[in-house]
């Protein structure tokens, strides 16, 4: 069985000391090791950004792509190879920037894979311009008189658009973060996994102390049902999504792969894709 | 007899005339003729003018017919726009209905006959269509009974009593020809009887994809190349594949990344705005050197442009349409069937060459149906799947972790390595758009990047696949140059031009767009004046030719770029006023036949000093 | 006493060196030197290496120095890295807390100065950096009071006390060296005092759009194009302008177009990737015949590709990117000042042409400091506000409606119809991407397709701006050609040339890169040896050159792909060897000089017949 | 005062006969002769599709770009010249397929412009596809064995991202789409004007008479509060989008013109652009 060591990689990390991302990488890697995943059968597909460069530091197999469209492609690993763990990864920026319109239709779309996003509400690797999540007012340098526009509020989008699983974390809640990922892994279907994960260089303002202080832990509320999409969306709502925990799970999701019809359970690469006559001849036979 | 006949209909959009046509095409294929069937059609769904020429020969025809022999018209409208290009003495059948007016000066004799009184009488406005089969048979002297057998087999599912009503109307057209103009005939000889296919690029595309292995469809809905993933969506379910409905293109080629590095054999199909958005991908695929295969059906541009019109004006951005330096292989066809193992090799080209392979065709093949023999979609003929260089899993299964190298130096004789798979252990690997050493991991090293960048372009210098094709007389005065629905009608103008100048003439089609194959293409022309003919109003495979070092010198032009397709005759009368000396740039189009042109190629003016 | 000297200072990514390095530039710009400034980065926040190089001299100076005099390092890695980069008896200072050595063979004074302990004893990390500039000062024999001037007005509102501590870290610097080390200096000449700007080129670009009229900036965060618009951002309140960020860069260019069409002059700025994802739209402003500006600021592709590294690689894409043929016009600056009224005269190009302006700026001009003269940055000297053909709203008002025609056949000698904008009466139409008629409705005719085409592409032929600049001597012998960053190290060659071959060196600066300005070319080089220099790996201006008709027997290339800027001696080495008839290709970067290569042009290799 | 004849075009409709465009069309040069605008103070930006041709049917200053692009192109129109009408339309797939992600933006950054969609469920222009909104199970070409993906809430996501103004219309109610036209036109920020607008040619379940007797009509129901964001929420949840009128209305909505600094009331194109000297030297200073 695969140990943390396993899924580390030697590369020397690129994120500045004390970046959230290695919580967040961290998390990931125990989960994986905890659900006995070995590194040949995960994919982690990450989008560009600080966060973007999880892949140099997994042992896994690692496809980073271009900016804003890590979902697009982690769907079409998943279809290739059903029996992977696939993974995406990236920050706001990428999900909910240039990634946005991928990011609502990966939501209802509801192939079996997982999304890890790494909030800082920042632009990281561009050196701190003002991203969808940021809160009103942030001063960045591309809103140096503070952000006028209202922040993207993801978890919400993904309640409304009939995702089965929504969780958040933070980046330094270990414990908590391994439970989430690896129930989000389990989940069949799409799930989005939050997480909190500070910029400690470009974010002054949304820190570890100020998540730790602001956070509703709704897995500590025995009173919360976590299979209530109303009573989901209202925590959110109420909350200013300021919330952590499993947020909401739909007891019966249904995985795209299993709405394809005549689709295979081994999906296409360990198929044999050789055409045999009968199937050929049947299909030319509309064209005579 | 005639061993060619040419039918045309116009009418309303929408209004059905597509499945009258659809039943007119193949019926005439299963009597053993050649089928070319082209339309005038708009970007609308319903409403408006539509026409549809179908030409029908015992031998292959693969261009528009010079003239139509009969011309069956729903409305004035289909009149005025069509009478105009009829052979002289033609039959125009109309409906009586319409009042129809021939315009002046055309040759050709306008017979009217009852259609929507007998439709009323048969009680289904559906009939007319029948009717109109049946009269278009009498006059063609095409027996009705494969028009009816046709319709057996084709709508028995709605019962016996709407099969019998659909044979007693094309009866009932069939007859009324017959009745009322006993003399007027247009015989073409009896088909050979021989079964062959009749289907549009876009199907041929799909199939080609089928027999290629391919089993990830990854696309969003564009005229005209939608049916690419219409007829796989179909499909797939036999063979166990996925074709999904993205969002927009952007998320389609990312997602044929994805499935390509999973090891799947992915494509999309789109047209010209979806070739733009796709441009960043496709730099990334060239980076994680990914196979990935895009087809192209092209139509009038740049942005929406013309959706339903013909054009190839996206041959720049196929080849070099990204920002930075990145290898590509552009394909083009010559013809539907040539489609097929086309699109099966693509895949093969695709996993050898690790880099996005693109198909240009265009929207006269994507959408027009053709003849396709037997022979060129036999399963058999078909490029076997060859998987290209793949790690061995049993040999990394032997090794550690961090041993195989995704970039290798150890590199075939294509300067293409190893590939991994996900779930092949000690495989993996971080595939990634940025630059990258031979783990994959990110590096900036001056040494590496020129390393990879000659490593990554220096693999297309070599595809191993059929570039160009070379058609017509050895040693020609002239060659004609051309790809895509072109080729067709440089094939059939050679015999024209060879009569009408006493020279000899060559047909070269370029089956490798890019990288350009220069050397291949001045090894066939030799010393003979080369003639390129290309659906685009800036010459841009003249441009990519000058640019591959092609002498400008002896390099003449032919363009077109109004929508409409380029004809026989205009490359006869292009290539006659080459071989004249008249001139070295051509236009046609535009409702203006071929004339001289200045030299098409964006410069900047010469200006004062 | 040196003219010219050049210092470097090399240490950990994200640990300051960035102000130290502004403070360095700005008191030796304000001492009336020339700056010329760049550095070496990776694509990460913190840690890693980093180093910071600036040239100063008495005399305009606009490429890398040919060595380093004085080279500060502040751990073994700058050693390591920068060390080989110096002249020979150079000046190496170092933290004695890292305990440096010096590699071997290399021939330079290791000097180590406690900057650990001194900062401690200061009781303020920030100061080491002071203590740095300190010392510098006092090997370079710059007035050590400049530094504190220039402290005292960046930190004043910081407090007295901070001051202070400023000062006196930077009195220490400077003494320890002159009482350690009284012999060793490098002095150099003293400024002239004249006060003149330095700036990076993305702030030229912003400073040139708002001298242009530029009021409207939409983009998406990128490096190397970032800072223009946080420049803009900044500069907006002042002039009531409006700058967004928007979800990506296909919003960026549709908003463009949407403030273009709207009247406003409107501008997006993004690298490669954007480019990429722009391509689509750019064909929407072509076919509306909307003004748009789009600056390019080029870094290594393709994909993501090396983010923070020199690159001239998107000229292909900036020029024929887009599917369809579709008009553009693409300019490139010769250096930061240049940047100043180019980005201005870009606006009234584009409401002049009716098409996207795209500015191929590069890595090196928009991120690097150069010193800018007073005269480039004067606003009389900027392009008057043009705004081309205009509807006059009072004529338009005594109209009835439907009779303007915005796409109207009377157009001016440019090829050009007057527009009218939202808010004139009777000036309403259809500005849309699909092919249209005069008054802007959907329109698919041919001969109105054919119009149309002529009319967009021929406009751009007869582009009215400075296309090429000419330097050096007359009937050279060789004329190297160059944009962008390469214009200041081709310019630094000709002398060098010259002096190492006795033959006549000549400098053409291509301002047009598209549409290619062949015949202005030629004018220039007349019987000479064209040798194109470009960062790219493929030859994008030879091809574009030979696409165009220039001939290739003529054409002479040196390339460079590895990230790093052009050098003058590259220049001068390849010149030598060309004159010296010993190739027609040459490559340099990665480690190597300059070298021998094959036709970069891609072609596929000449095969079997 | 303009009339209906004023905002109408001599174009022949290029729309099928009966297609709920038409009616969209006539509300939408209804509301805006009823609110006393001009011609040429209007600008409508139109994306691709069926929906997308309005702009050839409508007397005014017509933008039409790009596949799922009207959105940008719109907020810029506004922010270059605020004295315009300026409204966005389009149809299901332009603004919640490839446009998706800047409908969530647009929603978010609040421009005032109005936003008017033409949803039918499918796609029009391209004869027949699956759209985002389409139902589940739907037959098309393009799901020939019935859709497999959830259909976008793009009501329930307007809410959930902070806009101010959120409707539903039919086509063939006129006299209520004129009105939440009209209303939506007037508030000051981004207002959402969805209608069902049906394709009568490839849709033939979400048909008028569908749509008749499947809406809830709210702005009848004189209990429901359209100032209450977690009621309008709960309304669209629990009727699946099935509602009709204005469903949201934030009386508090403050335009993003209003909180760009240094933004003046005239916009952009109304200003002289030339710079004076001061304001010039003033810049160039920080470069000394
Ligand atoms: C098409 C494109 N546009 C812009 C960029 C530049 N870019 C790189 S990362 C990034 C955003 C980073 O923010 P986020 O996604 O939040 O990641 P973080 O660095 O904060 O982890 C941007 C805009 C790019 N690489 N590609
Ligand atoms: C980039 C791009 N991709 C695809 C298309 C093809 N296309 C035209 S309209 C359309 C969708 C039409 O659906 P919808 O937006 O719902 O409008 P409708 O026709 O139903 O009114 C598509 C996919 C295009 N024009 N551009
Ligand atoms: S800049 Fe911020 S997000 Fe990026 S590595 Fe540093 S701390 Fe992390
Ligand atoms: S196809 Fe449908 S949406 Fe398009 S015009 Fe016809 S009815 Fe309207
Ligand atoms: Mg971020
Ligand atoms: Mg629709």
């Amino acid at each position: 069985m695969a140990t943390m060591a396993d899924f580390r990689t030697s590369e020397k990390s690129w994120w500045c000391p004390g970046c959230g991302d290695f919580g967040v990488l961290a998390a990931l890697q125990k989960a994986l090791v905890e659900l006995a995943t070995e590194p040949e059968n995960v994919a982690l597909v990450a989008g560009i950004g600080c966060s973007g460069k999880i892949g140099n530091y997994i042992n896994s197999y690692n496809l980073h792509v271009v900016h804003g469209r890590s979902l697009p492609a982690a769907q079409a690993v998943k279809l290739a190879n059903r029996e992977l763990t696939v993974l995406a990864a990236g920050g706001d920026g990428d999900g909910f920037a240039i990634g946005m319109g991928h990011y609502m239709h990966a939501l209802r779309r509801n192939v079996d894979i997982t999304y890890v996003v790494m909030d800082n509400q920042i632009y990281g690797l561009t050196k701190g311009q003002t991203s969808p999540t940021s809160d009103g007012g942030f001063h960045t340098k591309s809103t140096p008189n503070g952000n006028i526009e209202k922040s993207v509020n993801q978890m919400q989008l993904a309640i409304a658009s009939g995702c089965g699983f929504v969780a958040n974390g933070l980046s330094s809640n270990q414990k908590q973060l391994v439970q989430i990922i690896k129930q989000a892994i389990q989940f069949p279907g799409f799930a989005l996994v939050n997480t909190y994960s500070p910029c400690v260089t470009f974010n002054k303002v949304n820190t570890y102390d100020f998540y730790k202080s602001e956070l509703v832990n709704v897995d500590e509320d025995p009173t919360y049902d976590r299979h209530d999409k109303f009573a989901a969306m209202k925590m959110l709502m109420e909350h200013n999504e300021l919330v952590t925990g499993i947020i909401y799970e739909d007891p019966n999701s249904t995985r795209y792969e299993d709405l394809v019809k005549g689709f295979k359970p081994e999906g296409i690469v360990n198929q044999k894709w050789e055409v045999d006559d009968e199937t050929w001849n049947k299909v030319l036979a509309q064209y005579k | 007899m005639l061993k060619e006949v040419c039918w045309q209909i116009g009418g309303e959009q929408g209004g059905g005339l597509d499945s009258t046509v659809e039943v007119f095409n193949t019926v005439a294929s299963r009597a053993g003729y050649y089928v070319y069937a082209y339309k005038t059609f708009a970007s609308r769904i319903k409403g408006g003018h539509t026409d549809f020429t179908t030409r029908l020969s015992t031998e292959r025809v693969q261009a528009p017919a010079a003239g139509v022999n009969l011309l069956v018209t729903l409305d004035q409208e289909s009149i005025d726009l069509c009478a105009r290009n009829v052979y002289p003495g033609a039959i125009i059948l109309a409906d009586e209905a319409i009042n129809a007016k021939l315009p002046e000066g055309i040759d050709a004799k306008l017979l009217t006959m009852p259609l929507n009184k007998l439709t009323l009488a048969l009680g289904n406005p559906l009939m007319k269509n029948n009717l109109v089969l049946g009269a278009s048979a009498a006059f063609l002297g095409m027996p009705i009974d494969g028009f009816k057998t046709y319709a057996t087999t084709r709508w028995g599912n709605k019962g016996e009593e709407f099969v019998a009503l659909i044979h007693k109307s094309m009866q009932e057209g069939y007859d009324y020809v017959v009745a009322n103009w006993p003399e007027l005939r247009l015989e073409i000889e009896e088909g050979d009887g021989k079964e062959r296919l009749l289907m549009i690029g876009n199907e041929a595309a799909a199939l080609g994809a089928l027999a290629g292995g391919c089993r990830t469809v990854f696309s969003y809905p564009i005229t005209p190349a939608s049916e690419i993933a219409e007829s796989l969506v179909k499909i797939f379910p036999k063979v166990g594949g996925v074709a999904v409905q993205m969002e927009d293109e952007l998320a389609s080629i990312v997602a044929c990344i994805g499935a390509g590095f999973t090891g799947a054999r992915a494509m999309t199909a789109t047209a010209g705005p979806g070739i733009s958005l796709m441009q960043e991908a496709m730099g990334l695929a060239a980076m994680t050197e990914t196979p990935v295969v895009i087809v192209d059906t092209q139509r009038g541009g740049p942005s929406t442009g013309m959706p339903t019109k013909q054009e190839q004006s996206d041959l720049m951005a196929l080849a070099y349409g990204g920002h930075g330096d990145s290898p590509r292989i552009v394909l083009a066809p010559g013809s539907v069937g040539e489609l097929i193992p086309m699109t099966a090799e693509a895949f093969n080209l695709a996993d050898n060459y690790h880099c996005p392979v693109l198909i240009a065709s265009d929207l006269a093949i994507a959408l027009f149906q053709q003849t396709v023999e037997p022979e060129e979609a036999k399963l058999s003929s078909m490029p076997q799947i060859n998987r290209g260089p793949l790690a061995n899993p049993e040999e990394l299964a032997g090794l550690a972790r961090d041993v195989f190298q995704r970039y290798s130096k150890q590199v075939n004789e294509n300067g293409v390595s190893a590939r991994s798979l996900p779930g092949i252990k000690n495989g993996q690997f971080l595939a990634t758009g940025a630059e990258h050493g031979a783990f994959g991991k990110v590096t900036e090293s001056a040494a590496n990047r020129v390393y990879m960048m000659d490593r990554r372009m220096r693999r297309i210098q070599n595809v191993n696949t059929e570039a160009v094709r070379y058609f017509g007389s050895e040693n020609a005065d002239i060659v004609v140059i051309g790809f895509g629905t072109t080729v067709g009608a440089a094939k059939e103008s050679i015999a024209e031009i060879e009569a009408a100048t006493g020279k000899k003439a060559g047909v070269l089609q370029i089956r490798l767009i890019y990288p350009v194959p220069v050397a291949q293409i001045q090894a066939y022309v030799k010393g003979a004046k080369a003639m390129v003919v290309e659906s685009n109003a800036t010459g841009q495979f003249s441009f990519m030719l000058k640019g591959a070092g092609y002498n400008p010198a002896n390099l003449y032009s032919l363009l077109k770029y109004d929508g409409t397709l380029i004809t026989v005759e205009e490359i006869r009368n292009a290539a006659m006023a080459v071989l004249n000396g008249e001139g070295q740039y051509f236009v046609s189009g535009g409702g203006q036949g071929v004339r001289k042109a200045a030299d098409p190629t964006i410069t900047l003016a010469a200006q004062e000093a």
